[in-house]
Order: structure tokens, then C-alpha cells, then sequence
């Protein structure tokens, strides 16, 4: 009795969590097969934490205030985007610059992130699809500015940023005197692994902040949004405001959790780095056992690990297993959508499962009633 | 009451973030300073440059410089400090010492002329603004656009 | 003492109408501190409407506002939003929880009016920056169930909550509001145990010794008897008494309810179909229906007749048609003709030649962006294979455009139904015509047995008659068996041969039409849920 | 008396503009005011007026079968067929199996299309089985389930054990190659057909006759007893329900009819511009698809042939004629962006009107 219970809990774990032990197993499977050596993997997984988990974080609000996955995170790069090439045009090296780009992604933030969560008030019920297609649209609007205002309306000097036909900016814009700054501040080596030390501050405060944050006035008020929008609004909470801050927080952090990236990359890829961040981002997060109602920040650092785990190793085990390298990229790729794929129907059949539960349950009592009488 | 209280800790949030940027934009002014180790006119007089100098900047040889040759450092802030060591003539001795340089905030690329600048002579004449030479290739760069993007485009992430 | 102070609340010569539709006349009412109030009526006797005024609901104001008066503490007021009645000391428990699921007791009991604590964020960015103070949270949360009376787990998640504690938890949100003087409570006890509404019971009995009024509306009379210090029954729109509890009686007030001078009984059809043989029988039915559970239902439909389907709103009325027709999870036998019918697959009720008119016209009954043609002859042609052209040996069945637009036009004449032509959206007509369509769909399916589920409800008067005469004309003429589903008593007792009254999810009784209204009222309240 | 009258027409007139721009939507109306523009203006900046046509009309003869397929999907109220890759994919099969096993011409078209259609039923079942798994979250998961199956197909076009030297990488001899050239093959097959040439203009009749054949056939299926019972299942789910419509039954059958569209439709396409494009060239061919039939008039849940026609002609007209007649009148290539802005804004403009069925 104890032991079936025991066999039952052991299988409700599995079916809760089955998008992370899927990817523990071919994490376990694939790191043999690559043949990469610890010490190796475990400086680049340490890496990419660094570099990935502010902007995961910058997800975890709209998902409290029950706008699910926020594609529109795109928004806040292509803001952190714009900073760091006026700053790098003007010559802004080092911690200070990277601390200007920071500020300066601040308004262009809240302007997108207000428009964002404008239209998605618009959308309500089909808000990830929204999302997904502002982040297209604003890609378009980008390029505008980019390709067309630098230069004859926003000032451009640099040579080195401009294209050569003078205007518009190159497609990769060098960020060699900000690169890895602030990972190299404060870094430790631990037995040949560098340890950004200052990254990681960082990111403690941000996950300071959000759990702090959960306990403000505005942080339940978003969870009650997120819950029931109707209560919420006969309750006097004003749904739509909450809605959009959620969204310019989200944005805002994104642009930050950008500035951060990018430094640690070094270069700006000026019309593609911000087009597959959100995806990269939602598919780590969705690893990490979170979903489109519910994500944690436990759900991000373990979401970073597993993904940029099999990230890593899938290539090489590809080209090991098929001796074609090009399997290994095209396998995490697929992985990345696959996942995203899967935990949205995972949450959509769930939804449509509770709700026939109920209505079971119902005609279950009635029939009890039935044969009692 | 409360309201105006809290604009002012608004305005003032706003403005600490304005002035931080302020002093960011200072301080953190990148430059790159060129050494030239070249014979230097000025006031119909000629300087000419040591043997061999070597630079050294936050305690690192950026450059090792003979006659008639150029070497760089970058540099954040205005304030920059070197030092030289010089060997005036083949096999002689060598002296080191410590030279402080304000920098013009304006200016990218500076360029530092040694002989002129070891000489004490004023600033014009031995800083001067480095140009750079464009000598880009005309090609116009390929630019993606659109919602057509490719493999490439996936990146390492 | 109640004398010297002026009422708590006064309401004077009230009056309401929808788009010229009365549905309050010269409303009075006064109620003292700590009086406790029954309010009892039939559906659409004008109950809720009257507490939408009072609460200040966006409904009333958009619709054109009203007439009349009401007087808090004397004064006059006016409320344009919910929200100003909840400051002036007027709390509302509707019938639909208001609860965030995921929040505990405490936290939905303080929502939107936690306590916090200021911090160097909500210095800059306001006070929703501020941090919530937990240990206030509970400390009022506490305070509130104390109030109340009846304990109810202030840290267990509102998900995890039986129904009633869930009702007990909003009851207790209304008393954490310190100045809490008027309490409205919107049939608190249709989802509790009796255990439970006992409690409530009492619980509102201490409400009233700390000084809170109460008005109370509920179905259950025995509940206003015990607990009420006076009751006030409503119909059509008018008070029909207003009356110490005391000095009233269970009967009474159903009669009161329902009553009515029956006066057009005489040009009243009624036909006895006594010796009729059963063409519908419904045995031992439930429907899973949300609101309108049906829970054990048998019944006898005589062939030829008009059968009403009676009862007050979440009794189970609604859900007979539409657990029959496969529209709610439903389980038991039906048998037509002495056929089975299959549950949960319309197509099948369709097949065996019942036909269902809905009442949720815009949901179900309509395809409100498609035209007339299409709304009239779309089941006839799924179901029937009518109004279409077979080629290619009946490979390809063809939309015939003419024949849906001839048959389209006859109905369009024969229920006078006001468009500018069979081409017209459905959505762009009113009401009244929106329901014709409904019948002239069910019509075009030539049935043999119809139900009708409230045909006239939010339509005016002149299109009743219609809609109703229709209905009377279809069953006469082509002898078809109508089931006609209404809360209006009244309507069933004018078209109907015999009437059932639902009770509780379960048949209360039978009675011909031609039955004094007082017996059907009695039946009505007899089993209520 | 007169002028009251004239002042009444007027008023009526206004009236009329204003609700036939509420109908129309101001954003497909500037669209076409733009397109109206491009035309006016490609004359005066040296842009050959008849050349400009004849591309217009090119590429609306590739592309139209593709946005025909959002035409069921539409009806039955799955929304925009986000999906498209899915179908996409199988017609990709279809076509590089047709050349893998030997037929050239003609033929090698005809047999793409036979090869394709197996693939387009079965895909197209199991991606209507999922969709009628999660109503009402169609749209996001149609994106990603076309997501996922390209990179799918992107190892599976490595790994599928294809030998033509036409198509796969000459060095490796094996894995497929990025894209695949048609001469040979099939390669402007139908546009070939009766094609009309004077002067400057061309018109590939086979092409649009082609297309004609497909549209006349969705007009006519949604003329019957099933197209009228898939068109009342999105308009309302629940009135057909009660009307004793298998509402699953016409959503899944959509979906199969919208992926063998795109599965024709890529074909189509292929053989209009010359190549097979594999990998991730289908990843974001739903969006031009779907603004397209936007642009033309559709909401998210209504379309018609129609608005196929009037907005793939839209959409190609703008693509083709920006860059030209940008870069002859500002030397400013800004085509790119004035396509995405232009059609992904037209997506949310859609995606943000309140649609009155909610399920």
C-alpha cells in the first residue's frame, strides 16, 4: 500500500517534470559521446549562466501576471541594442559604458515595452502569438532606425559603426572595449574555471529583487491579474495599467539582461542578435521545468544548465554519432523549438483537462446521488 | 502633499540616473593615444627622438619603440599615465620615469610625440589628432532584413 | 429608539426601465441598523435590478439610469460605480464567487486593500511599491472570520476550499471592511450544506446585533422566516408586500410570489391530453449543466401536447433540453416513440426528428455573422439533406441558393420577421426577430417533437405574443409535441396544456395549466437547492 | 430644397466612405493607397510600367496557392494556419523524391505533386488531431509546431539516404543540398503554358490558370453541404454543434485541405522561381502567407477567394515594386523594411480586433 503510493508519487514527479528529466537524460547520454572534459564544460555552462540568466529572469513577471511567455522580451534587446551603439559611437569604454548603455536602454525600454503592453491589452486570451508578432513588427521598425536614422538623423561618427555608404550601421559592431568587463572585475578562477564573480552579484540582486518583489502591493496585484482578470478588476485593481507594467518591467530587465549578453559576446550582431534571444531564452526557461502559468527562479537556473548543456555538447555528439557536424546544430535547434512546442500543448491540454475534470467529477456525484436514492 | 513628495523623489530618481550617465560619459571617455618616437620641428628647431623608448601603461609594455616608429595604447578617462623608460643612444643607460598626460575629452585617437613632448615643449606642438586613414573596402556590406532569416542567423548563443 | 435616527437606508418610488421595458415601479423600501431583510420574488420580479441600483452597477448606467430616490443615513445618494457604494458602507456577496483561486483566505479577504509598509521603492515609484504587511494580513483577515462567526481556515488556498467555505470567505471580506453598515446578500445559501447555511444563519443574526443590516435574498423561504425581521416579496417589478416576518407564513409568501389575477383563463385553449399516448420518456436524467444542474429528472410527454417546463432560475429548468440534445454532459434514458435516444450526441437527437430552440440565442441559436438563409436552413440541410442538389451521383451535394432563399422568405412572411431581406446579417436584427429566426430554423426542420427554451426572454411584449402565438399555431396545426422551457409562470399558464415545475434539480409536480398559480408557486419553493 | 437634398447625398455619401473604411480597415487601405502610389509613381523614376506588371503578376502566380491554403483553416475557425511549414515540408518531399527517382519534365511536376499528397494527408491529420487537442490556443502552437518540423526536416534532409547528383552536396555525396536547381525538371512548367509575351509584359498563364483551377475548386467546396458546415463551425462551434455538425470531424478536415494547399503551393511557387529551397527556407513562409490574405480583406475568422486574389496581388505588388521604385526615386533601399513593418503590422492590426465568438 505504502509502496504503490510511493510508486505513484515517483510517477506523478515524472509526468510534472518530464521536460527536465527528458533533458537530464540526453545531457546524460550526449556528454560521453562528445568527449569534452569537465573542466571545459563546466567553464563554459558557468559562461553562459553569466551571460543568459538576467534576461531569463526578465520573463518570470509577465508570467506572474499571467501573460505567459513574453516573446516581446525581443523588445528590450533591440533597446539595449540601440544604447550600446550610441554608446560605442561615442567612445564610452570599460564598466562606464556598459553602466551608460544601461541607463540609456532605460527610456527606449518604457517606450517599447508601454506600446507592447498596449497592444497585448488589445489581444487579451491570445497574447504569446501577439507578442511573437510585435517582436517581428519592431524588428521592422529597428531596422528603420538603424539601417536609415543613424547616420543623416542620429549622429554617427564612427566609421568603424557606420556602413560604408554613410548611413546605417554595420552588421556587427565590435564591443571590444566593454568586452567581458564586468565578468572580469570581480572574477575568480576555481581550478581553471573563471567565475564572473560581479555577473553573478548581479544576478543574486535581480532575484533579490523578484522575490521581494512578489511580496509589494503591485507584485499582488499582478498575481491576482494573472489569476482572474474580472475579480481582479471588480476587486478596484486596475487590470490593464498592472498589465502594462508587468511588461515595461519585463522589458526594461530584458534591456539590462542584453547589456550583460552582449558584453560578454563582445560584438553586436546589429540585425540578428536580438532575433533569436527570446526564443533561446523561452526554450531555457521551459527546460527548466517552468511553464506558461507558473515559472520559478529555481526553473531558471536549472533551465540554464540543462540547456546550454545539451547547447554544447549536441554538436559534437552529432558529429560523432552521424560524423556530420551540421546534425548537432540543426539537432539543438529543433530541440529549442521542440520544447517550446511541447510545453505549450503540455499547458493548453492541461487547461482543457481541468476543466472536464470538473465537469466528471460532477456527473460522478450525481450518479453516487442517483444510486443512493 | 503625497503626491508632490513623491514627484520630487521621482525627479530626483531620474536625475541621480542622469547624472550618473553624466559622469559615466566622462569618465569612462575611451582613447586611443599613439607614441611617436619621430623627429619633431617646431619653432625652427629639431627634436630628435632617443635611441629606444619603451612605454609602459598601468604597470604593462604597450610598446617598445625605436626611431622613427609608432606604438598605441587605449585608455578610459582623460587622466593618463605612462611611463617611459629611455635609451638615448645604443647601449647607453636607461632612464625611467613617470609622466602624467590630460588628454582632450573630444578627441578619439591622440597623438603623443615623444621627442616633442620629453623636450617640455607646449602642448600644440607635440599633441595632435590621429585621423584615421579610411581605407574600407567600397563594398557595400550584405544586410539582412526582413523575416527571411538563415541558418547563420541562429548564431552560438 | 430606531424611531429618533433616521433609516439606515431609505429607497423611495424607484423606477427602472430597459429601453422602455418597466421592470421597477415605485419601489419603496426602509431598513433600519441591524434590521435583517428577506427579499424574495420569481425571476425577473425585479430583485436583482433593484440591488444593481442601489449597488451602483455599470448596467443601470448605461442603460439610462433611474428614477427615484435613496437615502443613506438620510442623505441622498447616487453611485455611479460599485466602488463608491463600497465606500458609503454597502457590501455586496454575489452569486458568482469573486475569489482569486490561487490566494488564501486571508489574502482574498483584504484583496485590493491590503495593509503595507512603505520602503525606499515605493518612495519613487509609488505605492504599489509597497511591501504587504503579512502579520496585519492575518491579524485583519482573523478579525473578520471572528465577525462572521463561522471559522473558516484562514491560510488554506481558496482551490482547496469546499463551495461553501469559498461563500463564507467572501461573506468575510465584506466584514473586514471597517465601515461595513449595509450587507447584501445574493442567495447565500444556494451552494451551502445544510449544515452550513445554518451557520450562516447564524452568523447573520450576529451580523444584525453588532448593528450591520442585512437584505437577504434567497429562494428558501423557511430560511427568511427564521432569520428575517421583516420580508419583502417582489413581482413584475412592483413590491407586492412588505411585512414583519413574524406575522407571515411560507404559503403565504409563495403565493405572494407567483400570485396574480387570473383573469385571461377563460380564452385560454387548454387540451386535455389525458388520453394521449407517451411519445417522449425521460427517465432518472441528470445533466452536468454549470448553473442549471438537473440532477433526477423523469417525465412523460403526452403526444400533441404543449408541455411547460416551470421552475425559478438554477433549479435544473434549462438543462433538460439541453442535457436531451447533447449539448451538456448528460446520463440516464430517453426514449422517443419508444426509441432510445443516445446522450451527448446531438446529431442523433437531430436524426430521430426532435428539434431544440435555445435559449442562449447568440451562443447557440445563431450564426450571427451569416445571413438569414443560412441561419434558417443550416440544420435542415446538415440533418436532412434539404435545400441541396446532388450531381455527380451524389458525390457533390451543392447548396441550393434558390430554395433556401424561397424557404427563408416564406418564414420570413409567415413570423413577420422585420429585416430588410433574406441576405441580412442575423446580427444586425433585434431581439424579438433574432428569436423567430431561432423558430423558423426549428420550424424548417419539420420535427416532431420541439423543445422551446425560453423563447421570449429579453424580448419586448409585442414580439412575445408573436413568438408565443407561433409556437401555440405550430403545436395545433401540424400536431406537433412542444416542450416549452420559461421562468414566466404566466406565459406557461397561457400556452401550456400541462406544466412541470422543476425543483432542485428534480420534477416537484405536474399540474394542468389550468391550475391556480398558487398550487405552481408552492411547488416551485417545495424542494429548492 | 435642392441644397437640402444635395446636403442629405452628401451626408449619406460621407456616411458610406466611412463605414466602408470601417469595414475596410485603415491599414489595409493605406496599404493599397501605397501600392496605388508605387504605380503612379514608377513611370516618372524610369521604372518601366509594363516590366513592374509583369513581375507583379509573376509573383503573384507563385505565391497564391500558398495564400489559398489559409483560406480552410480560416473557415473553420483554426485561425491563421501559422503551420504553413508543416505542409510546406511535405511538397518538399514530394518534389526532391520526384527527382530522386529518375522523372525530369513535366512529369517530374505531376509526380512531386502525386508524392507530396500522401505526406500533406498524413501530416496535415496528425497536426489537425493536436489542434483539436488544444482549441483556442491554435495559433501559437500552429508558429511552433511549424518551427519544430523544419528543424526536423533539416537533420532529416542530412540524413535521408538521397543519391541524386542534382541533389545532394557533390563533395560528401550525400546530405541535400541548400537548394536545388529545376531545369530539367520541372522548372516554369506551368507558367510555360500558353504564356503571353508583348513587349515588356509576360503573363504566365499556365500558372494563374493553375491557380484558377484551385481557387474555382475551393469556391465550389464551399459550396456545399460540407463547406457550408465548415464555414458555420467558425463561425459559431457551438451552432453547428447543435445542428448536428461533428465540429472535430470539419476542423481536422480543414487542416488536411489548408497543408495539402501549401504542399501544392510550394510547389507552384518552386516551379515559378526556378529552385528548390530546402532547411530553413519554409521557417518563416507562413507570415508573407498570412499577411497576404490579411491585406486582401480577411479577419481571423472570416476569408474569402477574394480576398486570396486582392491581397496576394497587394502583398507581391508591394514587394515588387518597393525596391525598384524606392531605389530609382531616393537611391534608399527601404523596401525590406517597409515590407516587414507593412505585413506584420497588418498581423496585429488583425490579431487585436475583438472577434465576437469566443469559445
Amino acid at each position: 500500500m505504502k509502496n504503490e503510493s510511493f510508486g505513484k508519487k515517483i510517477l506523478n514527479f515524472i509526468g510534472n517534470n518530464s521536460v527536465p528529466i527528458l533533458f537530464v537524460l540526453i545531457c546524460v547520454i550526449c556528454i560521453p559521446i562528445s568527449g569534452f572534459s569537465a573542466s571545459y564544460l563546466i567553464n563554459e555552462i558557468v559562461t553562459r549562466m553569466g551571460r543568459n540568466i538576467f534576461l531569463i529572469l526578465c520573463l518570470l513577471i509577465p508570467i506572474m501576471a499571467g501573460m505567459g511567455l513574453n516573446f516581446g522580451m525581443t523588445l528590450g534587446a533591440m533597446a539595449a541594442e540601440l544604447a550600446l551603439i550610441l554608446v560605442s559611437d561615442w567612445q564610452i569604454w570599460g564598466i562606464p559604458g556598459i553602466v551608460l548603455a544601461m541607463i540609456l536602454s532605460i527610456p527606449f525600454s518604457i517606450v517599447l515595452g508601454t506600446f507592447c503592453g498596449k497592444i497585448l491589452n488589445m489581444a487579451k486570451g491570445r497574447e504569446m502569438i501577439t507578442s511573437y508578432i510585435i517582436s517581428f513588427f519592431m524588428n521592422g521598425i529597428y531596422q528603420l532606425i538603424v539601417l536609415y536614422m543613424m547616420g543623416p538623423i542620429i549622429p554617427i561618427k564612427h566609421s568603424n559603426v557606420k556602413l560604408p555608404r554613410g548611413y546605417g550601421i554595420r552588421n556587427s559592431v565590435d564591443l571590444i572595449h566593454m568586452r567581458q568587463y564586468l565578468d572580469n572585475l570581480i572574477a575568480v578562477r576555481i581550478g581553471g574555471v573563471k567565475i564572473p564573480v560581479l555577473t553573478f552579484l548581479i544576478i543574486g540582486v535581480l532575484c533579490l529583487f523578484i522575490i521581494w518583489f512578489r511580496k509589494t502591493k503591485l507584485g499582488q496585484d499582478m498575481r491576482a491579474v494573472g489569476q482572474d482578470m474580472n475579480v481582479a478588476r471588480d476587486a478596484g485593481i486596475n487590470v490593464e495599467r498592472t498589465r502594462i507594467i508587468s511588461i515595461v518591467m519585463s522589458t526594461v530587465l530584458a534591456g539590462f539582461g542584453m547589456v550583460i549578453y552582449l558584453q560578454n559576446m563582445g560584438n553586436i550582431a546589429t540585425y540578428s542578435s536580438h532575433s533569436q534571444i527570446g526564443m533561446f531564452c523561452i526554450a531555457a526557461l521551459l527546460v527548466g521545468g517552468a511553464s506558461v502559468d507558473r515559472a520559478s527562479i529555481g526553473n531558471v537556473f536549472l533551465g540554464v544548465i540543462l540547456f546550454h548543456t545539451m547547447f554544447i555538447v549536441a554538436p559534437k555528439a552529432g558529429a560523432m554519432i552521424t560524423g556530420d557536424s551540421m546534425i548537432g546544430e540543426y539537432f539543438r535547434v529543433f530541440i529549442s523549438y521542440g520544447v517550446i512546442t511541447l510545453s505549450l500543448i503540455l499547458y493548453e491540454t492541461k487547461k482543457r483537462k481541468s476543466k472536464s475534470l470538473v465537469g466528471q467529477q460532477l456527473a460522478q456525484a450525481q450518479k453516487d446521488e442517483e444510486e443512493k436514492a | 502633499m503625497n503626491k508632490t513628495r513623491r514627484l520630487l523623489f521621482q525627479i530626483g530618481a531620474v536625475l541621480i540616473l542622469a547624472a550618473i550617465a553624466f559622469c559615466m560619459m566622462v569618465i569612462g571617455r575611451g582613447h586611443t593615444v599613439y607614441f611617436d618616437n619621430k623627429i619633431l620641428e617646431y619653432d625652427d628647431e629639431t627634436y630628435e627622438p632617443p635611441y629606444k623608448v619603451t612605454v609602459y601603461v598601468g604597470g604593462e609594455q604597450v610598446a617598445k619603440l625605436n626611431a622613427k616608429e609608432r606604438g598605441m595604447a587605449t585608455t578610459i578617462g582623460q587622466d593618463f599615465e605612462m611611463e617611459l623608460k629611455i635609451m638615448e643612444v645604443k647601449g647607453g643607460d636607461e632612464t625611467r620615469e613617470t609622466y602624467q598626460i590630460k588628454l582632450p575629452r573630444t578627441l578619439d585617437g591622440i597623438v603623443v610625440n615623444l621627442p616633442g613632448y620629453l623636450a617640455g615643449l607646449p602642448e600644440e606642438a607635440w599633441m595632435s589628432e590621429f585621423v584615421p586613414i579610411v581605407t574600407e573596402s567600397s563594398e557595400e556590406e550584405e544586410v539582412p532584413g526582413g523575416d527571411e532569416f538563415e541558418m547563420e542567423d541562429l548564431g552560438d548563443f | 429608539m430606531q424611531t429618533n435616527s433616521p433609516p439606515l437606508l431609505e429607497m423611495r418610488n424607484i423606477k427602472k426601465d430597459f429601453f422602455g421595458n418597466q421592470v421597477l415601479t415605485d419601489i419603496n423600501l426602509t431598513l433600519h441598523e441591524g434590521e435583517v431583510l428577506g427579499l424574495c420574488g420569481e425571476n425577473g420580479a425585479g430583485k436583482s435590478t433593484l440591488m444593481k441600483i442601489l449597488f451602483g452597477m455599470d448596467v443601470i448606467r448605461e442603460t439610462g439610469g433611474y428614477e427615484g430616490e435613496i437615502l443613506l443615513d438620510g442623505k441622498p445618494v447616487s453611485f455611479s460605480t460599485p466602488f463608491e457604494a463600497l465606500e458609503a458602507g454597502i457590501g455586496m456577496v454575489h452569486q458568482e464567487f469573486s475569489l482569486i483561486p490561487g490566494f488564501t483566505a486571508a489574502e482574498n479577504i483584504v484583496l485590493n486593500r491590503e495593509p503595507k509598509k512603505r520602503n525606499i521603492f515605493s518612495e519613487v515609484f509609488g505605492e504599489r511599491l509597497d511591501t504587504l504587511d503579512y502579520n496585519e494580513i492575518t491579524g485583519r483577515a482573523e478579525a473578520a472570520i471572528d465577525k462572521m462567526g463561522f471559522h473558516i481556515e484562514k491560510n488554506m488556498r481558496i482551490s482547496d476550499m469546499p463551495v461553501g467555505h469559498k461563500q463564507f470567505t467572501e461573506i468575510a471580506r465584506e466584514l473586514s471592511k471597517e465601515n461595513l453598515k449595509l450587507l447584501i446578500l445574493d442567495e447565500p445559501t444556494a451552494v451551502l450544506t445544510e449544515k452550513e447555511a445554518e451557520a450562516l444563519l447564524r452568523s447573520i443574526r450576529s451580523m444584525s446585533e453588532k448593528g450591520i443590516a442585512v437584505i437577504f435574498i434567497t429562494h428558501r423561504l423557511h430560511e427568511i422566516l427564521s432569520v428575517c425581521d421583516k420580508v419583502v416579496v417582489m413581482r413584475d417589478g412592483f413590491v407586492v408586500s412588505d411585512v414583519p416576518a413574524a406575522e407571515t407564513t411560507v404559503n403565504e409568501i409563495s403565493k405572494w410570489m407567483v400570485g396574480r389575477n387570473v383573469s385571461s383563463a377563460d380564452s385560454r385553449d387548454i387540451r386535455d391530453t389525458s388520453g394521449s399516448r407517451t411519445i417522449l420518456s425521460i427517465r432518472r436524467l441528470w445533466v452536468d449543466m454549470p448553473g442549471e444542474t438537473v440532477r433526477d429528472v423523469s417525465l412523460d410527454v403526452r403526444e400533441g401536447e404543449i408541455l411547460g417546463i416551470g421552475g425559478l432560475a438554477g433549479q435544473g429548468k434549462l438543462g433538460i433540453p439541453n442535457g436531451i440534445m447533447g449539448l451538456y454532459e448528460a446520463g440516464g434514458t430517453v426514449e422517443l416513440d419508444g426509441k432510445p435516444i443516445p446522450l451527448n450526441a446531438p446529431r442523433k437527437c437531430l436524426d430521430a426528428s426532435l428539434a431544440f430552440v435555445s435559449e442562449d440565442r447568440r451562443g447557440v441559436g445563431l450564426l450571427l455573422d451569416e445571413t438569414l438563409e443560412w441561419n434558417i436552413a443550416f440544420p435542415a440541410m446538415q440533418v436532412q439533406n434539404k435545400f441541396l442538389r446532388s450531381y455527380l451521383g451524389g458525390l457533390v451535394k451543392w447548396r441550393d441558393e434558390k430554395g433556401i432563399r424561397e424557404v427563408t422568405e416564406r418564414y420570413i412572411d409567415e413570423l413577420a420577421i422585420k429585416c430588410t431581406g433574406s441576405k441580412q446579417k442575423a446580427r444586425e436584427l433585434s431581439g424579438g426577430n433574432q428569436q423567430k429566426i431561432c423558430l423558423a430554423k426549428a420550424f424548417a426542420l419539420e420535427p416532431k417533437f420541439l423543445f422551446v427554451s425560453e423563447p421570449t426572454r429579453g424580448i419586448d411584449i409585442g414580439a412575445k405574443a408573436l413568438v408565443l402565438n407561433a409556437l401555440k399555431k405550430f403545436n395545433r396545426e401540424s400536431g406537433v409535441t412542444v416542450v416549452m422551457i420559461s421562468s414566466e409562470l404566466e406565459e406557461l399558464r397561457q400556452i401550456c396544456d400541462r406544466i412541470a415545475i422543476v425543483s432542485g434539480g428534480k420534477i416537484a409536480g405536474i399540474r394542468p395549466a389550468s391550475d391556480p398559480s398558487e398550487e405552481f408557486g408552492m411547488l416551485m419553493v417545495s424542494m429548492v437547492k | 430644397m435642392n441644397e437640402t437634398l444635395a446636403d442629405r447625398n452628401n451626408f449619406t455619401v460621407r456616411d458610406r466612405l466611412k463605414s466602408m473604411v470601417r469595414n475596410f480597415g485603415l491599414p489595409r487601405l493605406i496599404i493599397a493607397g501605397f501600392l496605388l502610389l508605387l504605380f503612379i509613381a514608377a513611370p516618372f523614376v524610369g521604372a518601366d510600367f509594363w516590366t513592374q506588371i509583369s513581375n507583379t503578376i509573376n509573383r503573384f502566380s507563385w505565391n497564391a496557392v500558398m495564400v489559398l491554403a489559409m483560406v480552410p483553416m480560416i473557415h473553420s475557425g483554426c485561425g491563421l494556419n501559422f503551420g504553413l511549414p508543416l505542409g510546406i515540408i511535405s511538397g518538399l518531399l514530394g518534389a526532391t523524391l520526384s527527382i530522386e527517382l529518375g522523372f525530369t519534365g513535366p512529369v517530374s511536376f505531376v509526380m512531386a505533386v502525386a508524392i507530396a499528397t500522401p505526406f500533406a494527408l498524413i501530416l496535415g491529420a496528425g497536426y489537425g488531431w493536436l489542434l483539436n487537442k488544444i482549441k483556442g490556443g491554435e495559433m501559437m502552437i500552429a508558429t511552433y509546431v511549424g518551427f519544430s518540423s523544419v528543424s526536423f526536416m533539416c537533420m532529416m534532409w542530412l540524413l535521408l539516404p538521397y543519391h541524386s547528383p542534382t541533389m545532394v552536396w557533390g563533395l560528401s555525396g550525400k546530405g541535400l543540398r541548400t537548394t536545388i536547381s529545376l531545369e530539367g525538371f520541372y522548372d516554369k512548367v506551368l507558367a510555360n503554358i500558353l504564356q503571353i509575351n508583348i513587349g515588356n509584359l509576360s503573363i504566365p498563364t499556365g500558372t494563374l490558370l493553375f491557380f484558377a483551377l484551385l481557387a474555382w475548386l475551393m469556391w465550389a467546396f464551399l459550396h456545399t453541404k460540407t463547406g457550408t458546415a465548415m464555414t458555420a463551425v467558425g463561425s459559431n462551434p457551438t451552432f453547428a454543434r447543435a445542428a448536428g455538425v461533428n465540429v472535430d470531424k470539419m476542423r481536422m478536415l480543414s487542416v488536411v485541405m489548408s497543408t495539402w494547399l501549401a504542399a501544392i503551393g510550394i510547389l507552384v511557387y518552386e516551379q515559378g522561381f526556378g529552385f528548390i529551397q530546402l532547411y530553413m527556407a519554409p521557417f518563416y513562409m507562413a507570415l508573407p502567407a498570412v499577411s497576404a490574405i490579411l491585406i486582401g480583406g480577411a479577419s481571423v475568422n472570416k476569408a474569402s477567394i477574394g480576398h486570396v486574389i486582392l491581397g496576394t496581388f497587394l502583398f507581391q505588388g508591394i514587394v515588387t515594386m518597393t525596391p525598384t521604385v524606392m531605389n530609382n526615386a531616393i537611391h534608399m533601399d527601404m523596401s525590406e523594411v517597409i515590407r516587414v513593418v507593412a505585413s506584420q503590422g497588418m498581423i496585429l492590426y488583425a490579431l487585436t480586433r475583438k472577434t465576437e465568438v469566443t469559445k
